[in-house]
């Protein structure tokens, strides 16, 4: 939460992942191809502003230490992983721990006509990895992840089985898979269901 | 022969250690592994396998692929039972069990064989011409046609297996591994393109596994071996056997079925049966191969009739030898090699009729040096037998072959192989409506020109020379393989040491004639399965149905569950004759997919049952569920529709959940409202556009309430929008609609005004939101909430405020969707549940109770409240709704839907309005959905006035409440109107207001 | 008038028939040379286009009359629907439409003599939401009180009249309920074109078959003929009823419609023994089915939202469709789809038909029936020949002129019609 | 199963992604009210319906959530382009052009 530090004293409040529930049914870790991993108490930010505005541009790269990456990309640092989602819009996946407050921090740098949204509830973030995990991808959409067309660092939004997601390439076996938290309980069964006989294990960080 | 069944005792593609016992019509059985039932089926010696539908006449297995039209079997009992498989591609395994789909009450008595002395009057269409009186038996009549058509059975319970689906890309996908296939692939890989190459039979080959021990077969199976190795060790080649490309779609996109489990059992407990591929490939190559043509001549229906090829399959392949004695009758070089494998195999050859006036290939001379009785100029025009074949009728035939030449002799034999000659396999080619061409030298339809689509090779383009279906198959894969991105066009792979004996032209024949005309000749069958004759074709043209199209439809050629792929070619050649035009004139029916049929369960994949549709959950879910509660569907998401305590009906719990609103306090989950975040200096004029009112003056804090419209000026979307900040604001949709707003704003956005600086951005779930409701509502929430003055004063209604509830940065909105005081708490949805059970807890003393979408329902109504899409349908106004006052006239912007309520038709007075209706009796609840007449006593058709949108019980009024849509509604209040219901009582109801409680809305201001 | 004799169809004449090898069977329709005019040209050989010529020679008398089709008779989407019939539409407009047609559906066979195979099975929509179970009260109330039979049936009535439904309460979206109506059914869609067509021949129409329409003619702004690929035919009157191509009928008047042409699919299973006796069909989770007396499962699959004159539609709308399918009845999963098709509909913003004079003095139109006009199919043709025979709208289609896109008096049954049925 | 180029993600996508969002170039009337029920009527309705070249506009709605321009043949489907709303590609199409 970007605002912690206003959180009062007499509440100390409970947090709920997207995945909270699920992660507690589908533990399996023995002989699964596929590891569902959720990465909680990150902050999200749903960036809208024309591509050309430098100045929108130079403050990402002023507070989050990453440049905007291109269509069908994502750019790391070590404060911030973005996304390409539009021609105009991107998703900051800030660490909590690392960076409290870039909300603030970019509001107070950006000019022009630009948009920044908290949604770090709005999405769950999860590391897929495992020797499963190309032909979960296949079977759940309808993009070719086949890595002469989808390396390390690209990313696509596409359709997940009845849903949608954000998916992106971090290495060999190993993808980030964004999802919108009213679906995370539909997708977990499902990829659960899509790997009944190589074996799923959904954990958290 | 071993073991008392017609075995040879060596050689074919199975294992004959593993004996694999089956039944067959209850009666047990064994074959080897690497049978197939029907090879199984013949070496076991059944000859009837299905009885005809219409004739009820004997038949026996024909082919030995896809295009068997006959042997259709049903598989097993109970739930996993399948009906209507082909025993031809039905691989054996230890206990199956497999019953004819015909013959009644068993294959060997049939009644409706008793039918067969009818058969001359049931011609086809004869069901359109008669069963017409009297009238009303058509539905009797009906009852037993249905009885008596249709092969297999349903099973009677749910699938107790579960299947698969993948989605795949490539840059060369092949269709066949046959020769060509096989060439075209390895071309295609060596050129480093990602290639799939699918085959429907169990391993890769295609007619190669059909050839026998020569030295020239043995190099092609040598050659077969190498490159399928070859294929096997490539990283980027995906081998599918058992799989069945169904399907050819738009932008080279295939559909293929791979029956992953049917081989091994009747059902596949734990692991997915069958496995939809779904194929993307940049370029495809159709290697699907060339399909025997049997030739039609009378009773050509016979068991013990079969296709030349099949004979030799089953020799080769399954050392299965389908009889003693053989009679081939031929129109080219190829189904010689046919009879010399016979002779290999110990059997006897009765003679090869060969329909051409002379045959000196090599093949021919081969088969004249052997000593085979080769006959040309001759042609078998009628089969002899009771059950099975017996015998053959020979007769010369004119060059033409269109008459006999000659008296008829007959010749004794058990099996009759026949070769027509072949038909390239264009299905796949034809299915996105490319019309295949007649091809004079290939005696067959070739694939039509495709732009950027799949290109044939080998059999599949009309090339029956196997060295050169290779040759063209690897320029081919070479070539693909470019276009696909890949290398450099040219072949790599050697040319492969094929030697193939030259094969002299055959002829063009198709139906052989008979003593007799076709009309009075014994019945020569052109589709087995839907028991059509070559006369019955004629019949349809000479009753004017001269369409190919037509005489399919008429007579059901083609209509079954093979498509057809034995007899519509012969059926277009009949009917081109019978019309006296050519048979490129003619023309081929339509191609459809399924190539071969494909299992609902298969194109449904793993979506059913629980995954069927995803349900979308809030982040206070569990919480719900905990309790008990009950679920609505709406959209996707699940919400709670009433929380029932123990024992309570769901009239009860309402009644509670109202009633705790309206004295105390309720929360409601509220999360599922579509949220969508406005950004930029334009926001304001943008809502003003969309919306009927105006936001230009809404300031930051505040709330206002809108109406979206479509152009047509009808109601789509209604929600309450806050000013956030400057030039920020959100904006709330209806639950359903929430997407579809989104899209429209977008749509508005970038298509019209895309100089208007404004951005959206969904937050439908990134908030939570937990809605206090009623008289005690500021109290409950004034317990987990310090930092904002709650009082009426400092947060009137329609004002906004961050907060800190619960320790969770909030925003609550002060609106009301139910009359009573009302704090809408929003916090991110990592927090939802937290705060909701502080807020429950913080309630108890209020006795706080959660309630549920009927609850709101019924307090919305009792408010006049609308809900768009059950008080408005689509063709609502605002004004329609009684809602003028959110309508701004003079705003500068026409906003959208604006000018269509000038149209006269929304400008007319009577259009139906919504009303409220007072039952004249207060414990009548009317249906919703209840029409409105004036008088109950009119006849029918009666003058509808309109119909109830919303009705309930109110226990805060303790009597019933309805809104409704009622023509010129709001000039007739206090009028009376009825309700005829299905029981036939009129239910009287009194028009009135729309606001049924605290008609000046004060609850909501304290 | 020049009403040829014609051989009556019965158990009889099969008889007669049989003993001389069928061999003297008299055709069903000639195949004539077009004449230079004719008062009317019917442009679409379809069941709407053959009827409304049935219908001018029958009731009006009107002989002089050609229906010119581009392809065979009966090929475009009469020849390739589910064959849902039914007359339960909301709206008062569309009600008496569709039971005009479902009366004439009721004699139709004898009318023509012609088999028609209409199999009233009774009609079932389900209902798997509340908002589905208020439009289908609402809708069955309407239809009682226009004199339409019709009947909402609970959960369990629906389980004993479908024993392999999945009536169960834990499906996704469980059915609710359903409305009913037993005087639906389905007919032999091809019998349906041939019965009209031998009917409309034996008055004395003219079925020129294998003739495109290129053009439409006009002299002095007054439509007077149309253009074919076989030369100009004259025609005092001229009626479009092409359903999928209406547009580009139109297109050759210099007209617009408010028309889009849309794939729309359909499929069959292999065939079964009797398995399910009525038609059923679901809004929500979008499919229908119902089988046929060859005993496949006739199965309608979604439409594609896109523009197209294919005649084919996309695969993954058949997937859905085949998912729905299974969630509805979870024993046919085991069942296989035989073959698939699509044809072309004419899509109208309200889900209504257009029966309309132009602004071409002449020059009439007869389309919109999108999704669901086969049912119309009889009702369609008589409403029509009326109004080509008088030059003025029959009262009953006088609603659906393309004016109300104007007014905005749209009639819209996208609740009763929504789906493609 | 048609597979249709974004021009903002710039590559082949497949057509479960997108929305069709009708006939494309069809521009709202700057003032409705100025126009009679004909003409309005006939920009709220009535439309090209070609069979041949089309220009239709798609939503990548499970993409990039952009509205763009695509001309198809709506018999052969053929993609001939895709372009971004507010360009009108040089080289017009042949209006609904006939085929077969
Ligand atoms: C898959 C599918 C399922 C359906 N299911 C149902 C259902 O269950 N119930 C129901 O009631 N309705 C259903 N329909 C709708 C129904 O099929 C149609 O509304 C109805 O058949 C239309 O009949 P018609 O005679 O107007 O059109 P058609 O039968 O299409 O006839 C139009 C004719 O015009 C011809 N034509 C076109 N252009 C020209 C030209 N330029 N020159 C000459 N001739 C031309 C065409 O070749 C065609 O034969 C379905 C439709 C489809 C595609
Ligand atoms: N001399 C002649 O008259 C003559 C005639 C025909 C064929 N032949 C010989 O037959 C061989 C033909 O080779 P080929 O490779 O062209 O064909 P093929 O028949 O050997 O192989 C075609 C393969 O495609 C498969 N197939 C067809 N449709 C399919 C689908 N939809 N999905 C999955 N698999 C499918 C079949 O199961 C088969 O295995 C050559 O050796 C040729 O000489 C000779
Ligand atoms: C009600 C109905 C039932 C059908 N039953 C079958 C069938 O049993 N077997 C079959 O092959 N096709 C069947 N068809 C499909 C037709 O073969 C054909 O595909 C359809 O009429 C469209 O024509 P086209 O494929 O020639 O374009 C049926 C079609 C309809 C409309
Ligand atoms: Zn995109």
């Amino acid at each position: 939460m970007s605002e912690s530090a206003e959180m009062g004293q007499r509440f100390a409040p409970v947090l709920e992942s997207p995945l909270h529930y699920v992660r507690a049914r589908h533990r399996n870790p023995a002989a699964a191809a596929v590891t569902l991993s959720e990465r909680s108490a990150c902050i999200l930010l749903n960036l809208r502003g024309s591509p050309e505005n430098e100045p929108f541009r130079e403050s990402v790269r002023a507070v989050l230490h990453v440049e905007l990456p291109e269509v069908g990309r994502s750019a790391d640092s070590e404060l911030a992983s973005i996304y390409w989602l539009g021609p105009d819009e991107w998703l900051a996946v800030v660490d909590q721990a690392t960076l409290a407050e870039p909300v603030a921090a970019l509001r107070g740098a950006i000019q022009g006509h630009v948009s920044i949204v908290d949604v770090s509830s709005a999405q769950s973030l999860l590391a897929v990895q495992g020797a499963g995990v190309a032909e979960l991808l296949q079977k759940a959409s309808v993009y070719d992840f086949h890595p002469r067309e989808f390396g390390p660092g690209r990313c696509a939004q596409t359709t997940f089985a009845k849903a949608t997601a954000l998916v992106r390439c971090v290495g060999e076996e190993h993808f980030e898979l964004i999802v919108r938290r009213s679906f995370i309980d539909y997708v977990a069964r499902w990829i659960v269901d899509a790997c009944a006989e190589s074996g799923c294990h959904i954990s958290g960080t | 022969m071993s073991d008392s069944q017609r075995r040879l005792p060596a050689g074919g593609r199975l294992d004959r250690k593993q004996k694999v016992s089956f039944t067959f019509d209850g009666r047990p059985m064994w074959g080897l592994a690497g049978d197939t039932l029907a090879s199984a089926l013949l070496a076991n010696g059944v000859e009837t396998v299905a009885r005809s539908f219409k004739y009820g006449r004997r038949r026996g297995i024909v082919g030995h692929g896809s295009e068997e039209p006959n042997a259709i079997v049903q598989l097993g009992s109970g739930a996993a039972t399948v009906p209507n498989l082909k025993a031809t591609q039905v691989e054996l395994y230890e206990g199956l069990e497999a019953r004819s789909v015909s013959g009644w009450p068993n294959l060997d008595v049939d009644v409706i064989a008793l039918l067969g002395v009818f058969a001359r009057f049931l011609p086809p269409g004869f069901y359109y011409k008669t069963f017409m009186a009297p009238a009303r038996l058509w539905m009797t009549y009906e009852h037993f046609i249905r009885k008596a058509a249709g092969l297999g059975r349903a099973p009677q319970n749910p699938d107790p297996d579960r299947y698969d689906k993948i989605n795949r890309h490539c840059d060369v996908l092949v269709i066949g591994g046959g020769p060509a296939g096989l060439a075209a692939a390895r071309e295609a890989t060596r050129q480093g393109s990602r290639v799939i190459l699918v085959d429907e039979q169990s391993e890769m080959g295609g007619s190669l596994l059909s050839l026998g021990g020569s030295e020239a077969d043995a190099a092609q199976l040598q050659w077969r071996d190498q490159t399928l190795a070859e294929l096997e060790a490539s990283v980027d080649v995906l081998l599918l056997p058992r799989s069945t490309a169904f399907g050819y779609y738009d932008h080279n996109f295939v559909g293929i079925l791979e029956r992953l489990e049917d081989h091994r059992g009747l059902t596949s407990p734990g692991r997915p049966r069958q496995r939809l591929h779904r194929v993307r490939a940049r370029q495809i190559i159709m290697a699907t191969g060339a399909q025997e043509r049997p030739l039609v001549f009378a009773n050509n229906d016979l068991p013990g009739v079969m296709l030349a090829s099949s004979v030799r399959t089953y020799i080769n392949r399954y050392a299965v030898i389908p009889g003693q004695r053989l009679a081939l009758c031929t129109t080219n070089d190829n189904a010689y090699q046919l009879a010399l494998d016979w002779q290999e195999a110990g059997c006897d050859i009765a003679v090869i009729a060969d329909t051409r006036p002379e045959a000196e290939g090599v093949l021919p001379r081969l088969a004249r040096e052997r000593g085979i009785d080769v006959r040309t100029g001759t042609a078998i025009i009628e089969a002899s037998g009771r059950k099975c074949v017996s015998g053959a009728l020979l007769a010369p035939i004119h060059a033409g072959g269109k008459s006999l030449t000659g008296p008829a002799t007959p010749v004794e034999c058990d099996l009759i192989a026949t070769s027509g000659g072949w038909s390239p396999v264009v299905h796949l080619s034809s299915h996105t409506g490319i019309r295949p061409i007649w091809d004079d030298e290939a005696i067959g339809f070739v694939p039509g020109p495709h732009a950027d689509g799949p290109v044939a090779v080998g059999s599949a383009q009309g090339i029956y020379c196997p060295l050169a279906c290779v040759e063209q198959a690897r320029t081919e894969g070479a070539a693909a393989a470019l276009r696909a991105g890949q290398g450099a066009g040219e072949s790599s792979s050697p040319s492969p040491d094929i030697i193939a004996a030259l094969e002299e032209p055959a002829q063009a024949l198709f139906l052989v004639p008979h003593t007799k005309t076709t009309s009075r000749a014994p019945s020569q069958f052109v589709d087995f399965q839907l028991d059509v004759t070559a006369a019955a074709i004629e019949l349809a043209a000479r009753e004017g149905y001269e369409s190919v199209e037509h005489v399919k439809r008429y007579t059901a050629l083609g209509f079954g569950t093979d498509q057809g792929k034995l007899g519509n070619i012969n059926g277009v050649a009949i009917l081109a004759d019978t019309l006296n035009q050519s048979i490129a004139d003619t023309g081929t029916t339509m191609f459809r997919p399924a190539y071969t049929p494909v299992t609902f369960g298969a194109m449904a994949g793993g979506e059913v049952g629980d995954l069927f549709d995803p349900e979308r959950y809030t982040a206070m879910h569990r919480w719900h569920s905990e309790q008990g509660a009950a679920w609505e569907n709406v959209g996707q998401w699940k919400r709670p529709w009433y929380f029932p305590v123990a024992g309570e009906s769901m009239e009860e719990a309402v009644q509670r959940e109202c009633l705790a609103v309206r004295n105390s306090v309720g929360i409601l989950d509220a999360s599922t409202l579509g949220k969508i975040d406005i950004q930029g200096p334009d926001a304001a004029e943008f809502l003003t556009r969309v919306y009927t009112n105006s936001y230009l003056k809404l300031a930051p804090g505040k709330c206002r309430y809108g109406l979206m419209l479509h152009e047509d000026g009808m109601i789509f979307d209604d929600g309450v929008t806050a000013c956030l900040g400057e030039s920020h604001y959100l904006m709330h949709t209806t639950t359903g609609g929430a997407a579809g707003v989104l899209g429209w704003l977008e749509l508005w956005r970038q298509t019209e005004w895309p100089e208007l600086q404004v951005y959206f951005t969904s937050v439908t779930d990134h908030w939570a939101t937990a809605t206090l409701s009623g008289p005690n509502a500021r109290k409950v929430l004034a317990r987990v909430c310090h930092d904002v003055d709650l009082s009426d004063e400092a947060f009137a209604f329609m004002d906004w405020n961050s907060a800190t509830v619960a320790g969770v940065p909030a925003r609550i909105f002060r609106i009301s969707f139910t009359g009573e005081l009302s704090f809408e708490v929003n916090v991110p949805a990592n927090f939802g549940r937290h705060v909701w059970e502080r807020l429950m807890e913080a309630g108890k003393e209020f006795n706080i109770t959660p309630y549920g979408t009927e609850a709101m329902h019924v307090l919305r109504a009792e408010k006049g409240f609308i809900i768009v899409g059950q008080d408005t349908d689509g063709s609502m106004t605002p004004d329609d709704m009684g809602m003028d006052w959110i309508v701004g006239k003079n705003k500068s912007f026409s906003f959208l839907g604006k000018r269509s309520l000038e149209r006269s038709d929304t400008r007319r007075t009577n259009r139906k309005q919504l009303v409220g209706l007072r039952t004249v009796e207060p414990n009548e609840v009317l249906p919703e959905g209840a029409q409105i007449v004036n008088t109950p006593d009119q006849a029918v058709p009666m003058a509808m006035q309109g119909h109830v949108t919303s009705s309930y019980f109110s226990p805060s009024l303790g009597r019933s409440i309805a809104l409704a849509v009622v023509k010129g509604g709001r000039n007739r209040l206090g009028e009376k109107v009825f309700c005829p219901l299905a029981d036939g009582r009129n239910v009287a109801a009194v028009i009135c207001q729309t606001v049924f409680y605290d008609p000046d809305g004060e609850r909501q201001h304290v | 008038m020049p009403t040829r004799s014609r051989n009556r169809y019965s158990a009889l004449s099969l008889l007669k028939h049989g003993l001389s090898h069928h061999e003297n069977w008299q055709r069903a329709w000639r195949n004539p040379t077009p004449k230079q005019s004719y008062d009317v040209v019917i442009v679409g050989g379809g069941g709407h286009g053959l009827a409304t010529a049935y219908y001018l020679a029958k009731v009006h008398g009107i002989t002089n009359v050609a229906v010119v089709e581009k392809g065979y008779l009966g090929g475009g989407n009469t020849g390739r629907n589910t064959t849902i019939i039914r007359s339960n539409y909301l709206w008062d407009e569309a009600a008496h439409l569709y039971e005009l047609s479902m009366k004439l559906w009721e004699g139709l066979t004898q009318e023509l003599n012609f088999n028609v195979m209409f199999s009233q099975r009774g009609v079932m929509n389900l209902g798997h939401t509340l908002q589905d179970m208020r439009d289908i009260e609402r809708r069955v109330n309407a239809n009682r009180l226009n004199g339409i039979d019709g009947e909402v049936l609970s959960t369990a009535e629906i389980q004993t009249k479908i024993p392999l439904l999945n009536c169960s309460p834990d499906s996704r979206y469980p059915i609710l309920g359903a409305s009913w109506q037993p005087r639906g059914g389905t007919a032999r869609h091809d019998a349906v074109a041939w019965g009209y067509a031998r009917g409309a021949d034996a008055l004395g129409v003219d079925l020129i078959q294998q003739t495109e329409v290129t053009g439409i003619r006009r002299q002095n702004g007054v439509a007077v003929g149309v253009e074919t690929n076989r030369g100009f035919i004259g025609a005092a009157r001229i009626g479009c009823v092409t359903a999928g191509n209406s547009g580009v009928l139109a297109g050759m008047a210099g007209l617009r419609l408010p028309l889009e042409s849309h794939p729309l699919q359909a499929l069959v299973s292999e065939p079964l023994k009797p398995c399910l006796d009525t038609v059923v069909m679901s809004n929500a989770v979008h499919g229908y089915v119902s089988q046929s007396d060859k005993g496949d499962l006739v199965i309608g699959a979604g439409i594609d939202r896109y523009n197209g004159y294919g005649q084919r539609g996309s695969l993954h709308v058949v997937e859905h469709t085949l998912q729905a399918i299974c969630e509805l009845f979870p024993a046919f999963s085991r069942v296989r789809m035989n073959r698939q098709w699509g044809g072309i509909v004419d899509t109208c913003p309200d889900a209504c038909p257009i029966i309309s004079a132009t602004s071409v003095p002449g020059l009439y139109f007869n389309c919109g029936w999108g999704t669901g006009g086969f049912k119309a199919t009889p009702g369609s043709g008589f409403v029509f020949a009326d109004t080509l025979a008088k030059g003025k709208l029959h009262s009953l289609a006088a609603p659906f002129t393309v004016d109300r896109f104007h007014s905005g008096a749209l009639i819209d049954e996208h609740g009763a019609a929504g789906v493609a049925h | 199963m048609l597979q249709i180029y974004c021009p903002y993600c710039q590559e082949l996508r497949e057509e479960e992604e997108f929305s069709p969002s009708g006939e494309a170039h069809i521009a709202r009337p700057r003032d409705p009210e100025s126009l009679s029920d004909e003409q309005w009527g006939d920009y709220l309705f009535f439309r090209k319906n070609p069979r041949g070249l089309h220009r239709e506009m798609w939503h990548h709605s499970a993409g990039c959530r952009r509205y763009f321009n695509v001309e198809r043949d709506t018999v052969s489907y053929v993609i001939a382009r895709s372009y971004p709303i507010g360009e009108d590609p040089a080289g017009a199409m042949v209006e609904g052009h006939d085929h077969e």
